[in-house]
């Protein structure tokens, strides 16, 4: 059997907190995104497009969804004879289960995995990024330069760079610095989480972080500046294009809003870059004579009674005449009833608002959905959860149990 | 779930213009997503049916790609699942035959391997959701020998009199039959579906080919009628024949009706097709969209009216689309204005262009065109 | 989507420590078995026959290997749009992750995956047993009888029915019963560890039983007792047929001489219901002019140029010119050298035995080797190792690590 | 790993005996468990070509019930993967064509939807591993237009006289070729494998189509010879060319030599087929066995010498089968003399049944024969 030359391990994250109810009973990476996608899918489709075809998945949280959701990878071209792709949640081993106690851990952990396939380079992605890239230039980079590590990076504006891992070259692309969140930036050059690590090196300086008691035991904090320190080759690699890390409702919200911006801020209509997903079995969306649709995507299975203005739909969503809906992003099979009015408001999967439902349009001192995680307006209302009819949600609301309020007759 | 394996005959002697000048019937390309052939198809699979053979005649390239192995069907299996069954076609060019028992007699190896009990025998040009788990109940509990599925409100173009029309008694018997009769005696129309015993279907086409026989209505069962059980099932459902461009174009624009559509589309009984991992359907800023059904992967722009939309279409900013069929992948330009047209795929219709045909006589441009 | 009407779960058992070394690196089900299958292959296929294609295989150990292993299910024809086959790892969940405490502990923890598919019935399988069965029968009957729980039983002999978890029943089937191991078994009907139960009833169990701080967590010690003292509707369906456990070395070895037994005693040549496995891509096997070859099976990718006597070899086996393999199972990718003689030695996977050597030949009072898993003169020889040159190893050994000890000039 | 589209003829104008009256020259069972066709697929999966259309002309249905969905290579994808492209056949009986150029062109559609830059063309009747990583390797070192891989000791039945030869410099570089030449000035004969870039290809075939041309070696190669850049690379390892029931007779027996297995059956570069799920082959009391190839899924209870035994087949007690070949499924009854003979799939010879052929004169029995 012919080894494989690169395995991806995508990391796909810890428990997703700050995307509070959506990821309640969901890990990250399958929260829906784009109409009829999820999170996971672009990096997975990246994957595929860039000939990796042997991909491990590792997840803290909720790995049995993930492992339901990919199944045999079909979807994403991953159904191989040689390598595919895994799910891996830590597991137990010897006497009790550990958690990934950090990125790097987590790859620590999955040694074995990784070792099966005697792999030339490991890739090392994040599970949480909307993109499209080809690996493949950034491989022949490395194998260019004859790094130990290669890191994308990309130009952030100089006022964010801050918030980001901030890398520092030398003309030729050497790294010769970094930067976790500095309040000066040197740079506004920043580390997208993507890494193309030789193996070898990978796995020697995983093993001796891990006989580090003090390490964080993470890519960023451990991994980079250890190698850094140690002066091995390290190059960063130029990406230009669209890139969004969906950590927070409002990243995922703006990344939502990008694909349906005009022009697109990304753009997903591309043949020759298709993004892979398990496709619903749903008929082709019906528009009624009443409805009216300006700025938005649709996708298969809905019905539009309604008024849709720039917003995401996804598969298998009903908006009844005299609805509303403005700057949303509907999740699938929601139903939403006769003249609900609702604005910037993520609807989770199954939910049903009632009719005349009114969501982000009014502020209120008095809230009782109010929530740190929502700003800028936007309301999120929970997944398989039913509104009642008149009921009025305010800005910056996240509704995880829905109890009545007043406000309404029923 | 039933033990049955399936055979579809993907190419009976239908043309249907341009259509089906490089396709079989059943690859023809329909609600907005669809080949006629997927309803069958996914009826069949819906039922636990897990080998199916298709058995195709002629021009069945744009069949075996839209196929494939039969993933999407959950049909790529080791041991039956979906096979596309191709004439034998030898170094001269016989194989090809005359007439349904010819195609069915050529696949006899294939029927005779399988393992199944049952065999279902159906024609590939009818939209329908069928469950044959019902099929299968009537044929038990009847003691039949034979069981022809029916309808009586078939949506078609042709008369009664183009088809083949059964006489049933009260118990479900047939008890008469008659292909395209002059003067039709019900309004049973046979759907070109039956249900028996596989050895006994095998049986059946074995004597026919020795007696030198072509069609399995005229010739085997219509002859069987007195000396057989076969009984007739009455299938309620709505059933959208297909059978000329008159009948393509209103089952089409039929699928905007909502209980057709909930008939069809039944989330209990999906109806399958082939992925092409589209993306959603943008619509623009001026996008006027009324009464249509629209697939993934357009981007609309201008007005579109009673019209079905296939994936990847592209229409431009102040087109007017109404009352047309427009297949995949073809682009309508800015300005334009269509009205009563039937587009095959990969048209291309230029800035301003118009189109317009009638009710009466929709117009049909052929795949990949200019216009 | 339709539901699935029967989901199976696969015991796939604990460390599987009486297979000794042949365990150390591979969870049990996944030992060779019969020259191209592995343990599991069998369950399988009995499951894929059967028309159950939702499969979930519950495993404490090396779950790594087993995933590989079963890959996309492809192989069993288990690569499903809906269900297929999944690899089931007791995860870290809250806090720390627990072993699975028992059989029935196993299920309990998978519950979410179980309820994924809303089934109506749940198939509970053992991953060490070789058998075929179609179990369509035994739900069938299940469904006629009305039953709560059907369990599989065979008779077996009345001297080993204290061996075995015995059901007595009345003269419909119903089991009036259950005695676990009894030194005066009331009859000869032994449970194959094959049971068939409604979900709602089993699910019911299962939590009264996980909130019981005294249960052992186990369907033979608790599960089904607890069933009979409520009284619910227990069937027992009566297989006939070969069934074999092969749990420990001395049953292994055993199951493999049954099928080259002469008539066999389990026929593995049956067109109707074939063992899935993952196929070497190995070309058929070359028999030498010097080879003699009787009573024995060899499958693709071996050259034999030497002795093969009553033997099971597996893929990619070379037994050189001269040597002599009698009652013997070669596993997997073994290289045996000239003039080596081996008689009823299990051989582990890669090994390569040196020139000259014997095994299994004499008894020795001073054996180093000398190990209580293997009885009646069996040797058993781990994988990937060498035994050098002319080296002796006597019966009821066990060679883990090779270190030269004498007998022979290298 | 090559960037390159495989595209292998499966039918050129060899007849096999009844061999290949009723499969393609690349469908002929083969070396126990494979089909020639596995050969020229699986160097060129091995490569990391991920595009391989397969171009029938008659007879593929055995073909295509061998590749399936591709999933034993590892072709079942997304995007490209194993397509089987049949002839478009209309509704007369067009599309056959007369020559290899011919049936490029109909395939012309696919070659332009492929998005890899080079193609591969091959024929199917090579028994060969071949490493295409270094055929590309060359083209690019050589600046080569298109590159033709060669071999100079072909094993083949036919002369020299009967292939196309090439005279080739020290630049590697095709300076003359010349098909079936009365007196071959070189030992190089062409495989009919040749290296390109895809769209340079298409641009052949339709220049060579709109002059009405047939035959790619005749009326593109050797007219372009001077014009273009035309490299030859040498392949050194081992090819049996099957070409006539000699060679194939001759080249599978002399996979029992050591050696040529070697070469064939390189672990790095495995050839996949068909997987059949077939047991371990058993031997029983009576088994003599030597210097054969057996394959899976046999029953050895009698003798068997210098043969190649396929998956699946019975030698029956006391009988004796040497110098054979011998196809899946056939069984050979307790007490039979074989000697010299092909036996097709699902031949039965009965109890004591005597076959000898002669080295010179193998017999051949048919598919499902019984004797």
């Amino acid at each position: 059997m012919a080894r494989t030359e690169c395995v991806a391990m995508i990391l796909a994250g810890g428990q997703g907190s700050r995307l509070g109810v959506l990821t309640d009973d969901l890990a990250k990476p399958a929260v829906p995104f784009g109409g009829k996608y999820r999170i996971i899918d672009f990096t997975l489709s990246n994957c595929t497009h860039s000939g990796i075809t042997t991909v491990g998945v590792l997840t803290q949280y909720q790995p049995l969804d993930l492992n339901t959701y990919i199944g045999n990878g079909g979807p994403w071209d991953l159904d191989r004879n040689i390598g595919g792709v895994y799910v891996l949640p830590p597991y137990v081993r010897m006497k009790a289960g550990e958690w990934y106690k950090g990125t790097a851990n987590a790859i620590y952990q999955n040694i074995p995995f990784i070792e099966k396939f005697d792999p030339e380079y490991v890739l090392v992605l994040s599970g949480d990024h909307i993109y499209k890239m080809d690996y493949t230039n950034m491989i022949r980079y490395h194998k260019k330069t004859g790094a130990a590590v290669t890191i994308a990076v990309m130009s952030v504006p100089w006022e964010e760079a801050s918030r980001f891992g901030i890398m520092n070259t030398d003309e030729t692309g050497r790294i010769t610095e970094f930067q976790e969140k500095p309040a000066q930036p040197a740079s506004n050059q920043a580390s997208m989480g993507i890494y193309v690590f030789n193996w070898r090196d990978l796995k020697e300086y995983l093993i001796a972080d891990e006989q580090d008691p003090s390490s964080d035991n993470d890519f960023g904090k451990n991994i980079i500046p250890n190698m850094l320190q140690n002066r091995e080759e390290m190059f960063a690699f130029q990406f230009q294009g669209y890139w969004k890390d969906v950590g927070t409702i409002q990243s995922l919200w703006e990344a939502n809003m990008d694909i349906i911006a005009s022009p697109p801020v990304f753009n997903l209509h591309d043949n020759n870059w298709r993004i892979y997903s398990k496709n619903p079995i749903q008929p082709p969306h019906y528009v009624s004579s009443d409805a009216y649709i300006v700025n938005s995507c649709i996708t298969e299975g809905c019905n539009i009674f309604g008024r849709v203005e720039h917003s995401v739909v996804s598969d298998g969503v009903t908006i009844e005449k005299g609805a509303i809906i403005k700057d949303c992003i509907i999740f699938p099979n929601v139903h939403i009833g006769e003249g609900a009015i609702l604005e910037k408001t993520i609807v989770g999967q199954g939910t049903t608002i009632g009719k005349r439902v009114k969501s982000g349009i009014r502020e209120s001192g008095d809230n009782p959905y109010a929530s740190d995680l929502c700003s800028e307006g936007i309301v999120l209302i929970k997944g398989d959860i039913t509104i009642d009819e008149d009921t009025e949600i305010y800005k910056n609301s996240m509704v995880r149990t829905y109890q009545r309020i007043g406000g309404g007759e029923v | 779930m039933i033990h049955a394996m399936g055979l579809i005959l993907s190419d009976n002697d239908i043309h249907i213009n341009t259509l089906t000048e490089k396709r079989s019937v059943a690859a023809l390309p329909i609600a907005g997503r669809y080949r006629l052939i997927d309803f069958i198809l996914s009826s069949m699979v819906n039922s636990g049916i897990t080998n199916v053979g298709v058995i195709p005649r002629l021009n069945y390239s744009s069949l075996m790609d839209h196929l494939g192995s039969g993933k999407e069907w959950d049909l790529n299996r080791k041991n039956g699942g979906l096979q596309i069954l191709p004439p034998y076609i030898g170094r001269g060019m016989h194989g090809l035959g005359e007439g349904n028992i010819d195609l069915v007699a050529a696949v006899g190896g294939h029927i005779k391997r399988s393992k199944q009990k049952h065999a279902i025998l159906a024609d590939g040009n009818n939209v329908l959701n069928i469950d044959f788990d019902d099929v299968m109940d009537f044929h038990l509990s009847n003691h039949s020998d034979i069981t022809l599925v029916y309808n009586e409100e078939l949506q078609t173009d042709r008369a009664l009199s183009a088809h083949t029309i059964l006489e049933v008694d009260q118990n479900n018997r047939v008890t008469g039959m008659e292909v395209r009769p002059r003067r039709p005696k019900s309004k049973k129309v046979f759907l070109n579906i039956m249900l028996t015993e596989r050895n006994f279907l095998q049986h059946l086409i074995d004597e026919a080919v020795a007696r030198g026989e072509h069609d399995i209505a005229r010739d085997i069962l219509m002859k069987k009628v007195s000396r057989l059980n076969i009984c007739a099932y009455d299938f309620k459902g709505y059933v959208g024949c297909i059978d000329s461009i008159r009948s393509y174009y209103d089952n089409s624009i039929r699928i905007l009706n909502e209980n057709v559509r909930k008939e069809l589309f039944n989330p209990n009984r999906p109806i399958y097709t082939k992925i092409k991992d589209q993306v959603p359907t943008n619509y623009g800023s001026y996008a006027s969209v009324h009464n249509s059904l629209i697939a993934d992967g357009c981007t609309i722009e201008g007005e579109v009216k009673n019209s079905i939309i296939f994936r990847g279409v592209y229409i431009g900013k102040c087109a007017r689309v109404s009352n047309c069929i427009v297949m995949q992948n073809s682009v309508i330009q800015d300005g334009c204005e269509l009205d009563h047209v039937v587009m095959d795929k990969e048209v291309i219709v230029r800035e301003s262009g118009r189109l317009i045909g009638d009710y009466n006589y929709p117009m049909i441009i052929g795949k990949g065109a200019v216009v």
